[in-house]
């Protein structure tokens, strides 16, 4: 197979760098690798690389290929479970649902590309996400975005978050996938460092299921999808510098939504020929991972030359070329003879599916450009010997001096000032501004749009559907790394049983600072722990998921905010709750421990966070409790299950009142609420404290809940078996006035639209500016 | 003064050009088969006041590089017409 | 009623509107690929919404050129129905079909949402099952709807009452003249719309108003083809 | 002969300009406040060969009116560079 060797080739072929030169003047120092490293990789391959081998050591082993400081960690991750049909390790994860269907899921970051160039930067990470999913052989039905940014009043995080909303929206509203869901948050924190993180989800019988596996020697190599340019060379390795504008040096890549269509439908026919060995997308580092980690799961090897792909540009030279990063393309591993189905295929689509390359058993990745060789590198050295890292992890100082006592903050004297303030806030506010960019609808099977707890997408040809969500809190994370994992989980799951699903798995996108930070590595693992423990507890295991690490500026480390995509069944579409308030005389009831959300206080909210700023991070987060947790979702599914609800939305950022608010904001109904601690406090009045942590806290797992009078006496059955607290609390009114006391004494009487026009306008008058 | 500038803005070469590939094919489609290449890029006219030619430049060159383009993936030129 | 959709690379509601057409008057329907040279045995084509082409250059510039537009053209001249839909009615204009232009949203902004429209003709082969002045919700969801027209044309269509669908007052989410969300060729055998009256065939999906465009074509076309056999 | 067409195309004057509008409001934020209009469109480089400098004007005049352009509402100019 081999037709020269290394030394010829210096002579022949390229006019780069001498392997000498590539130590002499430490070359491989500009692509990231350590002196460590490039002594490795020496060592691995008992000479000299390369240039065109050291820029492919040094992709491989970067933080976004390799995962060196975080792989250790994410073994802690149950990823196990009766629905799992494909775990992680694959482009993306998938689940059974039954009925011989499975649903495919991912989420991932494209933080650093945003920062630059926000449009292309989001458009091409829904791309990417995109790609992962159908590789997998499954047809994209649905996608979600996780964003964060700054603050509003800052004219460039206005900026920011307009161009990657419509970078979002540009790609999944041509690609024809509707945007179902997502989240949205404004901190400082992000301010030099947002976050996009994408997630899509598809739809595949379990016959279809691909893998990106290069196996059987001879079977051809093809490069399918647009042809390559000089796009994001060394963009995997800028990934993870620290100042994501060291990205500029390389090109960052521009998204062609229209070519990814016809490469989806292309893909998917292809796959259904039952002629694909192995499929994979090529994302970070290109063709060199695509190629590696293919050959890697097949324990084969490759031979590619890369005078056969197609370029863009003309003079690219086989560093370029391994390395670029152009988007919209695949690598396909074929049944032996069956090339011409590929063409046949992709022709129709106007595509080009070309020959590159075979499968060979020698487990080297040899890369010639037209014949002659320009690399060749075992794949375990690239794969399975790449560097893991122990990254210290120290309990940071600030943990320790978090105050457990409860923030001195002087009772309101108009409570509907307070939380009319509240839902103005851009993180509580209504994200009509952001979700209505996006087509939520296409594919007519979007029984839930954006603007509940969670989406739900019917399943066609069945009465089943999905109920989709993503969630995260950075700062609650930040105050207890343990406890903050926990949560995030836990309200993911919240999201999905308030809308009737099942949860079924997770896939998580860990986004944190500088992980060489000892502070940071530690909000790193103990969030992990906090994560893989509830996970456990819920039984949604980690089925694919993401890390983005270096999320850094002026030394300044974001929020550590890790996201969680879940993924819910629900068996009935006719079973599906919403959290808009639906009927006068409903009644309405809290489920969770109300006596608890009394004491637990403000710690870890978006109130103290608006009262005040600067102790928004001096005071604890309360306690959670996971038990209480688990059996609240199982009594809220019981009861939905059984057609119970009328509504129901879960107390998450803001706390009680804001979820009041949402209720009857999107149902155009008022309440009549009444608390009544009198009898349990024998009579001892309610403290300004209690009361601003019943209204604001976030602390406790509470869900409100509405049902038909003629339900309550199955919702207190099923309570009691549950074990799980349900407190009566009032009646949806027939009157637009939403009005709450607490044992007598009336708090709140606010007239809807008046909240309504606080919380549906104030993104949108923020981006008049 | 009073000053039109007229500014052309293009993608780098390096950087995909997705809007002028299709053009570019479907002009193929129509015949015109002697077309061997095209870019799509942004036309703007911005008229404003200067004290100064000099002035006028320096603004020009400012918004472009503040605001009208973003020069990871775009360049520009522009020239200046007395309006 | 034999039925047509169209399929031009990039479209993505050409399953949307199979779909409807299966649910609301189940006759038979077909996929027809942009490629396609013969549409001579349909009755009713759909070119549904999606992005031809990227919708690079302008939206629906570049598909109007597309084989199949010659015979879409040719079942106009015939007088068989034709349904141009957010990105078909972009074809339908650009390809001269229908008068006037779509322009990006004033908004700059995609917007996809649940809009209040008024039947402003209900004489015609589309609208027969509505009631003129009758409010229905459909949904958009588009970049580039803002329809425009010069003032010549404008009048035209106003005085030939060809504005079939307008946005109800204060609704107008694009910028369009005159609120004008559809529009029917003079000879009223073409409509093109924004709104997807394909995502509005069921409560679940928000609304059940789009279905009596297809059950109008429906009626319409088995009276005119049993007045021909008898 | 090889010619690069240059191509500038915009909206017709009747025709309003909102993208032109909202970059002259954000120019005005930047405190650019002699700015007093914006009009916004398309340049494309079209690279082709040609027998002769008149059938180069006949192709491009061609594809401008064919598909490059809709006359409802745009209207462009051009020059031809020998490439
Ligand atoms: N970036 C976004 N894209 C699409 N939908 C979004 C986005 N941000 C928020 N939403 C939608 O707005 C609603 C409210 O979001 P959020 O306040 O995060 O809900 P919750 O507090 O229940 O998790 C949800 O339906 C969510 O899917
Ligand atoms: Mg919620």
């Amino acid at each position: 197979m081999r037709q020269s060797s290394l030394n010829e080739n210096e002579a022949l072929t390229t006019a780069l760098p001498s392997p000498e030169m590539v130590r002499e003047q430490k070359i491989y120092r500009t692509f990231g690798l350590t002196d460590a490293e490039y002594a490795r990789a020496v060592e691995l391959l008992a000479r000299e690389p390369n240039y065109v081998e050291t820029g492919i050591f040094s992709v491989m082993w970067s933080e976004h290929c390799s995962y060196k400081s975080s792989r250790k960690v994410l073994r802690r991750f149950p990823t196990q479970g009766p629905q799992v049909l494909q775990g992680p390790g694959e482009n993306a994860g998938i689940v059974d649902i039954g009925d011989g269907l499975a649903v495919a899921f991912k989420i991932e970051s494209h933080n650093h590309p945003t920062a630059i160039e926000p449009y292309q930067g989001a458009a091409t990470g829904v791309g990417g996400i995109i790609r992962d999913v159908f590789t997998m052989g499954a047809r994209p039905i649905a996608l979600l975005n996780s964003l964060r940014f700054g603050e509003l009043d800052h004219a460039h995080t206005r900026y920011l978050f307009a161009e990657s909303v419509a970078g979002i929206g540009g790609y999944g509203n041509c690609i024809g996938i509707p945007t179902v869901g997502g989240e949205v948050v404004f901190d400082n924190r992000y301010q030099q460092n947002p976050l996009v993180n994408a997630m899509c989800v598809g739809i595949m019988t379990h016959d279809q299921i691909a893998t990106g596996s290069a196996s059987g020697v001879g079977n051809p190599v093809l490069i399918v999808g647009a042809r390559t340019g000089r796009d994001g060379i060394h963009g995997a390795t800028f990934a993870s510098a620290e100042d994501p504008h060291a990205k500029e040096r390389s090109a960052v890549q521009v998204g062609d939504p229209f070519m990814e269509k016809l490469l989806l439908e292309a893909c998917l026919e292809l796959i259904a020929t039952g002629q694909v060995v192995g499929i994979q997308d090529m994302g970070a580092a290109g063709l060199t991972s695509s190629s590696a980690e293919m050959a890697s799961r097949a324990g084969s090897g490759l031979t590619l030359d890369v005078a056969l792909v197609p370029c863009r540009e003309t003079g690219m030279n086989p560093y370029e070329i391994m390395l670029s990063e152009s988007q919209e393309r695949m690598l396909v591993v074929m049944r032996q003879g069956a090339e011409e189905v590929a063409k046949k295929i992709f022709e129709k689509w106007d595509l080009q599916a070309t020959v590159i390359g075979r499968v060979t058993d020698d487990g080297m990745l040899r890369v010639l450009e037209g014949g002659v060789v320009a690399a060749e590198i075992p794949v375990s050295a690239l794969v399975d010997e790449a560097p893991l890292l122990d990254r210290l992890a120290l309990r940071p100082a600030y943990l320790d001096e978090l105050r457990e006592d409860a923030p001195v903050l002087a009772q309101p004297s108009d409570f509907v000032a307070e939380l009319a303030e509240l839902l103005a806030r851009p993180t509580i506010a209504s994200k009509q501004w952001v979700y209505d960019q996006y087509d939520s609808m296409v594919r007519t099977e979007t029984f839930v749009r954006p603007g509940s707890d969670a989406a739900v997408v019917g399943i066609p040809g069945t009465k089943k559907a999905i109920a989709l969500v993503t969630d995260g809190n950075g700062r609650q994370v930040y105050l207890d790394p343990y406890e903050g994992g926990l949560r995030a989980v836990a309200e993911a799951a919240r999201n999905l049983v308030c809308s009737g699903a099942r949860p079924l798995a997770v896939t998580d996108c860990l986004n944190y600072g500088n992980p060489e930070k000892p502070e940071v590595f530690y909000q790193f693992e103990r969030s992990v722990d906090g994560l893989a423990t509830a996970c456990e507890a819920l039984q949604t295991p980690v089925i694919s998921g993401n890390v983005s690490l270096y999320n850094e500026s002026n030394g300044v480390d974001i929020y550590p905010t890790p996201v969680i995509g879940m993924v819910g069944l629900i068996e009935d579409r006719e079973r599906i709750v919403t959290s808009e308030w639906k009927m006068p005389g409903d009644e309405i009831y809290v489920v969770g421990a109300l006596s608890h959300a009394l004491l637990a206080g403000v710690g870890g909210s978006e109130y103290l966070a608006l009262r005040q700023p600067d102790a928004s991070l001096k005071y604890r987060l309360p306690t959670f409790d996971l038990e209480q947790e688990v059996r609240l979702q199982q009594y809220l599914l019981a009861c939905a299950q059984q057609g119970l609800l009328q509504s129901a939305h879960d107390v998450s950022d803001g706390g009680l009142l804001v979820t009041f608010a949402e209720s009857a904001i999107t149902g155009g109904r008022g309440a009549e609420v009444q608390f009544d601690f009198a009898v349990q406090r024998e009579g001892r009045a309610i403290e300004s404290d209690e009361l601003l942590s019943l209204f604001f806290g976030e602390g406790v797992s509470l869900v409100v809940i509405t049902a038909k009078p003629e339900s309550a006496g199955a919702l207190s059955r099923l309570a009691n078996e549950h074990q799980v607290a349900l407190t009566r609390v009032g009646v949806v009114a027939s009157t637009p006035f939403l009005r709450v006391s607490v044992d007598r004494q009336l708090y709140v009487h606010a007239d809807i639209w008046q909240l309504q026009a606080a919380w549906r306008g104030a993104i949108a008058s923020w981006m008049k500016h | 003064m009073d000053v039109l500038a007229k500014i052309y803005v293009t993608l780098k070469e390096s950087v995909l050009d997705p809007q002028g590939a299709a053009v570019s094919h479907a002009l193929h489609a129509l015949r015109y088969d002697t077309v061997s290449d095209v870019r799509i890029g942004k036309y703007m006219e911005v008229t404003l006041s200067a004290g100064s030619e000099q002035e006028a430049h320096q603004l020009v060159r400012g918004m472009c590089d503040q605001l009208l383009t973003n020069p990871v993936i775009e360049k520009y030129t522009y020239e200046l017409v007395e309006a | 009623m034999k039925c047509a959709v169209i399929q031009f690379p990039g479209s993505n509601c050409d399953f949307d509107a199979v779909k409807a057409i299966e649910a609301t008057i189940a006759q038979p329907v077909d996929l027809v690929w942009h490629t396609a040279t013969d549409l001579s045995q349909y009755d009713f084509i759909v070119v549904p919404g999606g992005f031809s082409y990227g919708d690079y250059l302008r939206a629906g510039a570049i598909a109007r050129f597309a084989a199949v537009m010659k015979e879409v053209e040719r079942a106009a001249a015939d007088g068989r129905f034709v349904l141009g839909i957010c990105n078909g009615f972009q074809v339908l204009t650009e390809a001269g079909l229908l008068p006037g232009a779509l322009r990006r949203n004033e908004s700059l902004q995609f917007r996809c949402e649940l809009t209040e429209l008024v039947v402003a003709n209900a004489a015609t082969a589309f609208t027969r099952h509505y009631q003129e002045g009758e409010r229905i919700v459909i949904p958009i969801a588009h970049g580039e709807g803002n329809y425009y027209a010069d003032e010549q044309t404008l009048r035209r269509l106003q005085t030939n009452g060809q504005i079939v669908f307008r946005y109800a007052q204060g609704c107008n989410p694009n910028g369009s003249i005159d609120d004008i969300a559809g529009i029917v060729n003079e000879r009223g055998n073409v409509l093109g719309m924004m709104p997807h009256p394909e995502r509005a065939i069921h409560s679940r999906l928000g609304s059940e108003d789009g279905t009596k465009v297809f059950t109008s074509i429906l009626q319409v076309w088995r009276e005119t083809h049993a007045a021909i056999q008898s």
